[in-house]
């Protein structure tokens, strides 16, 4: 399982423990990520509010780099930001003439789109990977509640994402599920995070986010667990104020990587799990200790 | 090559000697070198008479026509143009698959004007393949001759077909070799329709050019076998190749004779056809 | 040669004010095969028929061309005239020197000019005219109608009484359709039951029906006035011919699956009657869940059954009846809308229920004995929401079109809540509130002064939360996202054509629209038939519609059965298309032209040299062809024309124009 | 010039016998005034009209040709037009790829009750064909007088 890699900004900077998370995960199960030469911020989520024409080729560049550098490869990504945006340039390059056309003469180079791009969902729901991971596993996380969230760019819009279900996807759960966490059935899997706007808009978009982490604890969770850094980053920076609104305790947020690293032996430091905001290890301390393993995180 | 033309003579041989069909539909040698004709081997001695090179031109597949109704199966060696025409000779209800013996004969390119458009090399459809299919090669611009024509302006362009048509000389070869054509009876050969008059003249040749393209433009399998039997040397696919250029563009992609399924474009129709006519 | 005659018409001074009969006259005189031409002041008249007639024998004329107003006013009219007379009536053209000549120029003598040019053209025409003899076929007097609902009832009832026999076909083992599981009807609130089982049993009752449930059609061949309809009898493993319904046989029965007719509300047992109304009433075994079926371990209700009913050695039967007319009355279903509305919960909230659930959850002899309980914990809601157009008018998720009965019943569903619930609250999500029918204005305004809240918006999203379910949308009077927290929402679901209407349609040749309801032959004159001769439209089949609706249809497609069946032939026009079999080389170009799958292609023994052959070539079925002539343009030999309107006809019209 | 002065273009509309026929029967009842030019040949649908008609109407000294029928979706022969809105959509290209001039033939959807769009129809097409003036592509050899020889095989 090889993959030409699109990072993202988030990675470098804020998604550390992700990152750390990504890293063993990936070497464990033997997924190789060729990072792609020289790639570039993906634009997500100004350029193409701006200027239609960045808003595809900024995508693009890095997915033509990697097309040509690796022209046998699929490319992955593990945010979600950066999947929607990745996936729409693809999407426009082979179903509009014109779109390509303008693709390339801002990049400058051919991009003939002839490869897929994949979120680390789509890579570790496979198969292939699923049993790997199976086989890596050495410590269950027992009755880990845990709500999955998966954002809505990793589903929206369809005819670009191609995702079967968009508002009840599974592909996560059935991930967490091989952790030995419980994953929830829940009713906010994609629904909008207010991201783009926790800035400008905080009174608007901050219950965005309480009733995402809301619905998750009705519903038995006791964590959420995402595919993205930037939904990480939200749903964990922003519960300021929650408990004051609710009544309700934070809420710790993992990605899913994290999980598995976990699992699969990661002690706290090695995936830097320090780095959250609302504390983490005790949880997953928690659910370790009912496995029965004992082990110190 | 040679190695090729051994293995066409065993099959054809092999087919005659069990019985499995009645004759078999080749190439010949000719006196001259650079010619083949079609040939209709019935024993399994003439196959030795079989001949495979690069002038190995006629499409074979038109002769099915002339025997509709064969008491035993007709083996026929077929290229990527035969097994089209024979694709949709079966969809126009002409011949029947169960009533051929298709041998598949990838085609290594053949020296005629003809190929020029080709682009499928290998048959589509046959009982026995007797060697590797061969890599398609890049076909010529599809349209490159209707576009230079249509760049013209009306005057031009009824130039350009008068002076055409003008040489004409209504010989019908072009009907004669399409394996499209199947009418029992032709129109222009009919006194009493009347859709057009049999003289030769411009106006005439004309109509016949343009019927000619409506009759067949949309079931055309781009052979250009019409063009190789002309004995002007008139370019009268310009004509079958605008109608298909017409289809693609207000249908998609448009190629005939790849299946024996698909309806032609004039015998179907789509709810959100474009309507120019409001 | 022919003997034309011309007869040129003044109309009064419709015609001769402006095109003169002086000049057209004697003009028409001179053309190639005319042997007399005259002119009248009202030809159309007593004395102007008289006189065509006396110059048709005086003159020897063998064709005539009538130069007067449109053939649409009298072609008919004089073509009945030489009925009389020793001219086949198909020897005649009509030049339309009124409609478009006369009436439309102003300048006589150029409109003269061209009232010449239409009178050559139609006397270049009728020279190659030929006697045409219309077919009588004769009309088998029995209707089918298909589909056992409240419009298959009505039809049947109707054409029975007229004196006509019916079969009346219903795939489900009892009639009653839709209407049998609704509670109450809007506006009036009467009681279906009470209003339609009566009807139902009228049916079973009736001399001149007979009734084929649990039956499917198979096949349709032939035409108007003689359909032949395979129809095949589901096995019932019971002999419906002894059994008197006594209800023992489901008393002891160890199967339990969920009820078609309590859409899964409430179960039933393996040999069931489908609800206790039916009519038969007669019990079937479901093959699918019956014990003794599938493993051959039971055969309980054998034992039970007093009169030895049970066959459990049953069989499928197929039998072929004729008819003269047919009735599609095959009505609808809700769509799936689990299967659309993901942010609806996708189905995985029970206490979100479709109308039609509602409808027997509120039905006093339903599952929950007409107590308004949620599915979950058979508690009462406190507060309802009902969503309204849900797959309806939503052309990205769902239908653009408008499901018509559902804001009626919506309303009578938050009536009946209010009713039967003091206290509660119902909020009604609407995109607009439509009500043209008699008393369902006044019974909107009625529901709202009741207590029913109406919102103006759609709802995005429905999840579970501390044991509510949260209905989010928008309130778009307000402009503001609203949120209500519901112990039950009822959705109000669009309809759709039955499954398995492609099929039928495509068996009898009718067409579907856009939508798949079946194509009415036009929609504001021809509305309940088929452009199938004798196929009628019942109801819904043909798209949504409420009851009275339904009903008003269906008794007009039985009136327009009953017209068809009290003649006993009928004449078919004899301009229908035609095959040369010598031409025709049997490409089937024609065949999937065709509207009405009139062309077929028909194996013939024909002769090649010595040798004889079985060869293909297209044949016509009068009684299907209509005329159009859309084959006769796709012919490329010409082998198939068109009587009345030849190709050689057309070209002579063109060239006497071009004269 | 000389050409042009003082035509009369001669115009043969193929109609329908449903929606066109019964349109311009119409544009009688109202009394509207339309050029004098067209002639109606009256077929049952438009998907009867088979484009020979068109080439031979050409061929005989027709300066322009309209096929008329019901709007697609309206045909009382339920699908007849869809077939005949093919056709003619390629008969219209072809016409004009041999050069014929795009104003020579028009195809339209008129309905029995849009009268005026009829004669407004016939009006639009004759003027235009007045200024194009009379047709000689397609001609059959004129009979007497006309410029024979000048073209290749008799004209």
């Amino acid at each position: 399982m090889r993959y030409s890699y699109f990072p993202g900004c988030s990675m470098e900077s804020t998604a550390k423990s992700y990152r750390l998370a990504t890293e063993y995960v990936m070497g464990r199960i033997g997924v190789e990520l060729v990072e792609i030469e020289d790639w570039n911020c993906c634009g997500a989520t100004s350029a193409h509010t701006l200027s239609a024409a960045m808003g595809l080729a900024l995508p693009a560049r890095p997915l033509a780099m990697a097309e040509l550098r690796e022209p046998g490869l699929d490319i992955v990504t593990g945010c979600a930001s950066c999947y929607a945006r990745l996936r729409l340039s693809m999407h426009k390059a082979r179903s509009d003439k014109a779109a390509k056309y303008l693709i390339e003469n801002v990049i400058a180079m051919p991009y003939e789109a002839k490869r897929e791009v994949y979120s680390f969902l789509d890579v570790l729901s496979g198969e292939e990977a699923a049993a790997a991971i199976k086989a890596k596993v050495t410590r269950r996380l027992t009755g880990l509640k845990a709500a999955c969230y998966y954002g809505c760019l990793n589903v929206r819009p369809a005819e670009v994402t191609g995702a079967p279900d968009r508002e009840n996807p599974m592909a996560m759960d059935r991930i967490v599920g091989l952790t030995g966490a419980e994953a929830v059935d829940w009713a906010f899997k994609t629904e909008c995070c207010g991201a783009a706007h926790q800035n400008d808009a905080a009174s608007v978009s901050r219950p965005l986010v309480w009733r995402i982490l809301k619905n998750a604890q009705a519903n038995g969770a006791e964590a959420v667990v995402t595919a993205c850094p930037m939904c990480s980053l939200n749903l964990e920076m922003r519960q300021g104020g929650y408990r004051k609104h609710t009544g309700l305790p934070s809420m710790p947020v993992f990605s899913v990587l994290e999980l598995l690293a976990v699992a699969m032996g990661a002690s706290a430091r090695q995936i830097a799990l320090e780095a959250h905001h609302v504390p983490a290890a005790k949880a997953l301390a928690a659910a370790l200790r009912r496995s029965g393993g004992g082990v110190a995180i | 090559m040679s190695d090729r033309q051994e293995k066409m003579r065993q099959s054809a041989e092999k087919l005659l000697r069990d019985g499995e069909v009645g004759y078999v539909i080749g190439w010949g040698a000719t006196r001259f070198c650079d010619r083949t004709t079609p040939v209709f081997i019935d024993s399994p001695e003439g196959a030795a008479s079989l001949v495979w090179n690069e002038h190995a031109v006629n499409s074979l597949a038109k002769y099915l026509l002339d025997d509709k109704y064969p008491d035993k199966k007709i083996g026929l060696f077929a290229r990527g143009c035969e097994s089209r025409a024979v694709n949709r000779m079966i969809k126009d209800n002409q011949v029947k698959r169960e009533s051929l013996y298709l041998i598949g004969v990838p085609c290594d390119g053949k020296s005629s004007d003809r190929c020029r458009l080709c682009r499928e090399r290998n048959p589509l459809v046959y009982d026995v393949l007797l060697w590797e299919p061969e890599a398609n090669a890049a076909p010529a611009d599809r349209f490159e001759r209707v576009r230079g024509v249509e760049a013209m302006s009306p005057d031009e362009r009824y130039r350009y077909w008068g002076g055409v048509y003008d040489r004409c000389i209504r010989c019908y070869a072009c009907r004669n070799a399409c394996p499209v054509c199947s009418c029992r009876e032709c129109y222009v050969d009919m006194g009493r329709t009347g859709f057009q008059g049999k003289q030769h003249s411009r106006s005439d040749n004309q109509i016949f050019g343009v019927t000619r393209a409506f009759h067949v433009g949309d079931r055309c399998i781009e052979c250009g076998e019409c063009e190789r039997a002309c004995p002007m040397g008139l370019p009268i696919m310009g004509q079958t190749q605008k109608m298909l250029k017409e289809i693609n563009e207000l249908s998609g992609e448009y190629e005939c004779g790849l299946d024996a399924d698909s309806d032609s474009f004039l015998g179907r129709f789509d709810l959100d056809d474009k309507d120019e006519f409001m | 040669m022919s003997r034309i005659g011309v007869f040129v018409c003044h109309c009064g001074t419709n015609i001769a004010s402006v095109v003169d009969p002086d000049r057209l006259t004697p003009a028409a005189r001179e053309m190639p095969g005319v042997v007399y031409a005259a002119d009248y002041r009202y030809m159309c008249s007593e004395p102007g028929q008289q006189m065509i007639k006396d110059s048709i024998s005086e003159h020897g004329i063998d064709r005539i061309v009538i130069a007067s107003c449109s053939p649409r006013m009298h072609e008919t009219t004089f073509r009945k005239m030489l009925k009389g007379t020793s001219i086949n009536p198909y020897m005649l053209e009509i030049a339309n020197i009124r409609e478009q000549c006369s009436w439309v120029h102003a300048d006589k003598g150029r409109a003269t000019e061209k009232a010449i040019g239409l009178v050559r053209m139609a006397v270049s025409k009728v020279s190659k005219n030929e006697p045409l003899y219309a077919q009588s076929i004769p009309i088998t007097k029995r209707a089918l109608v298909i589909g056992g609902g409240i419009a298959g009832i009505q039809a049947a009832l109707d054409i029975a009484d007229a004196g006509h026999e019916v079969v009346l076909l219903e795939r489900e083992p009892s009639i009653g359709g839709k209407m049998a599981m609704l509670d109450k009807t809007f506006p009036t609130l009467d009681c279906s039951a009470c209003i339609s089982t009566p009807k139902m049993v009228d049916v079973g009752a009736h001399p001149n029906i007979r009734l084929m449930t649990y039956c499917e059609v198979e096949s349709v061949s032939g035409y108007i006035g003689s359909f032949e309809v395979a129809i095949r009898q589901k096995a019932r493993y019971v002999n419906h011919d002894i059994c008197t319904g006594c209800g023992l046989c489901e008393t002891k029965c160890p199967v339990k699956v969920d009820s078609e007719f309590n859409l899964g509300l409430s179960k039933r047992p393996a040999i069931y009657k489908l609800f206790p109304q039916a009519v038969p009433s007669k019990p079937v075994i479901d093959s699918e869940s019956c014990r003794m079926l599938k493993d051959g371990k039971c055969g309980i209700c054998a034992k039970l059954c007093p009169l030895g009913c049970i066959d459990y050695k049953d069989e499928a039967r197929t039998v072929t009846e004729s008819f003269g007319a047919i009735i599609m009355a095959t009505g609808y279903q809700l769509v799936d809308w689990a299967a659309m509305y993901g942010e609806y919960g996708g189905g995985r909230y029970r206490d979100i229920i479709s109308g039609l659930q509602f409808e027997r959850t509120v039905n006093a002899a339903g599952p929950t004995e007409g107590h308004i309980l949620r599915p979950s914990d058979g508690r009462e809601p406190e507060t309802v929401v009902i969503v309204k157009c849900v797959g309806s008018r939503d052309p990205k998720k769902g239908k653009s079109y408008c499901s018509r009965a559902c804001c009626m019943y919506a309303a009578k569903h938050a009536h009946q809540i209010l009713e039967k619930l003091p206290g509660s609250r119902v909020f009604i999500f609407y995109i607009d509130v439509r009500t043209p029918g008699k008393g369902y204005e006044e019974f909107y305004d009625q529901t709202r002064m009741d207590g029913a809240v109406y919102v103006r918006g759609r709802i995005s999203k429905i999840y579970e939360e501390d044991g509510g379910l949260v209905c989010q949308g928008e309130d778009s009077l307000l402009g503001s996202q609203v949120r209500v927290r519901a112990d039950m929402v009822i959705l109000e679901t669009a309809m759709e054509p039955s499954q398995g209407i492609e099929g039928l349609t495509s068996m009898l040749g009718a067409a579907r629209d856009a939508n798949n309801w079946i194509q009415e032959a036009h929609p504001k004159l021809r509305p309940v038939e088929t452009q199938v001769g004798g196929v009628f439209l019942a109801g819904t089949c043909q798209g949504p519609k409420d009851i009275p609706d339904t009903v008003s249809q269906a008794s007009a497609a039985a009136a327009k059965v009953i017209g068809l069946l009290n003649k006993s032939e009928m004449e078919t026009s004899p301009m229908i298309s035609a095959v040369e079999r010598d031409k025709c080389s049997g490409c089937g170009a024609c065949v999937g032209i065709c509207p009405y799958k009139a062309i077929t292609l028909q194996e013939i023994d024909d002769r090649l040299g010595a040798k004889r052959i079985k060869r293909e070539v297209a044949s016509v079925n009068s009684g299907l062809c209509q005329g159009c002539g859309a084959c006769t343009a796709a012919c490329r030999t010409g082998a198939l024309d068109l009587l009345g309107f030849r190709n050689g006809q057309i070209l002579e019209e063109v060239d006497a124009l071009c004269l | 010039m000389s050409l042009t002065e003082g035509f009369e273009p001669k115009i043969i509309a193929f109609c329908c016998n449903w929606c066109t026929y019964t349109g311009a029967d119409l544009a009688g009842l109202n009394r509207m005034k339309y050029p004098e030019n067209v002639h109606v040949a009256r077929v049952p649908c438009s998907g009867r009209v088979n484009p020979q008609f068109i080439l031979r109407a050409f061929q005989k000294g027709c300066d322009g040709v309209m096929v008329c029928g019901c709007h697609p979706g309206d045909c009382h022969y339920s699908t007849g037009n869809y077939f005949t809105r093919r056709r003619f959509m390629l008969m219209k290209r072809m016409l004009e790829y041999n050069g014929i001039d795009p104003g020579r033939f028009h195809a339209r959807w008129i309905s029995g009750s849009e009268a005026a769009k009829f004669r407004d129809t016939v009006a639009e097409v004759s003027e235009r064909l007045r200024k194009l003036g009379p047709n000689t592509k397609y001609r059959e050899a004129l009979r007497e007088g006309a410029d024979a020889g000048k073209g290749g095989a008799g004209i």
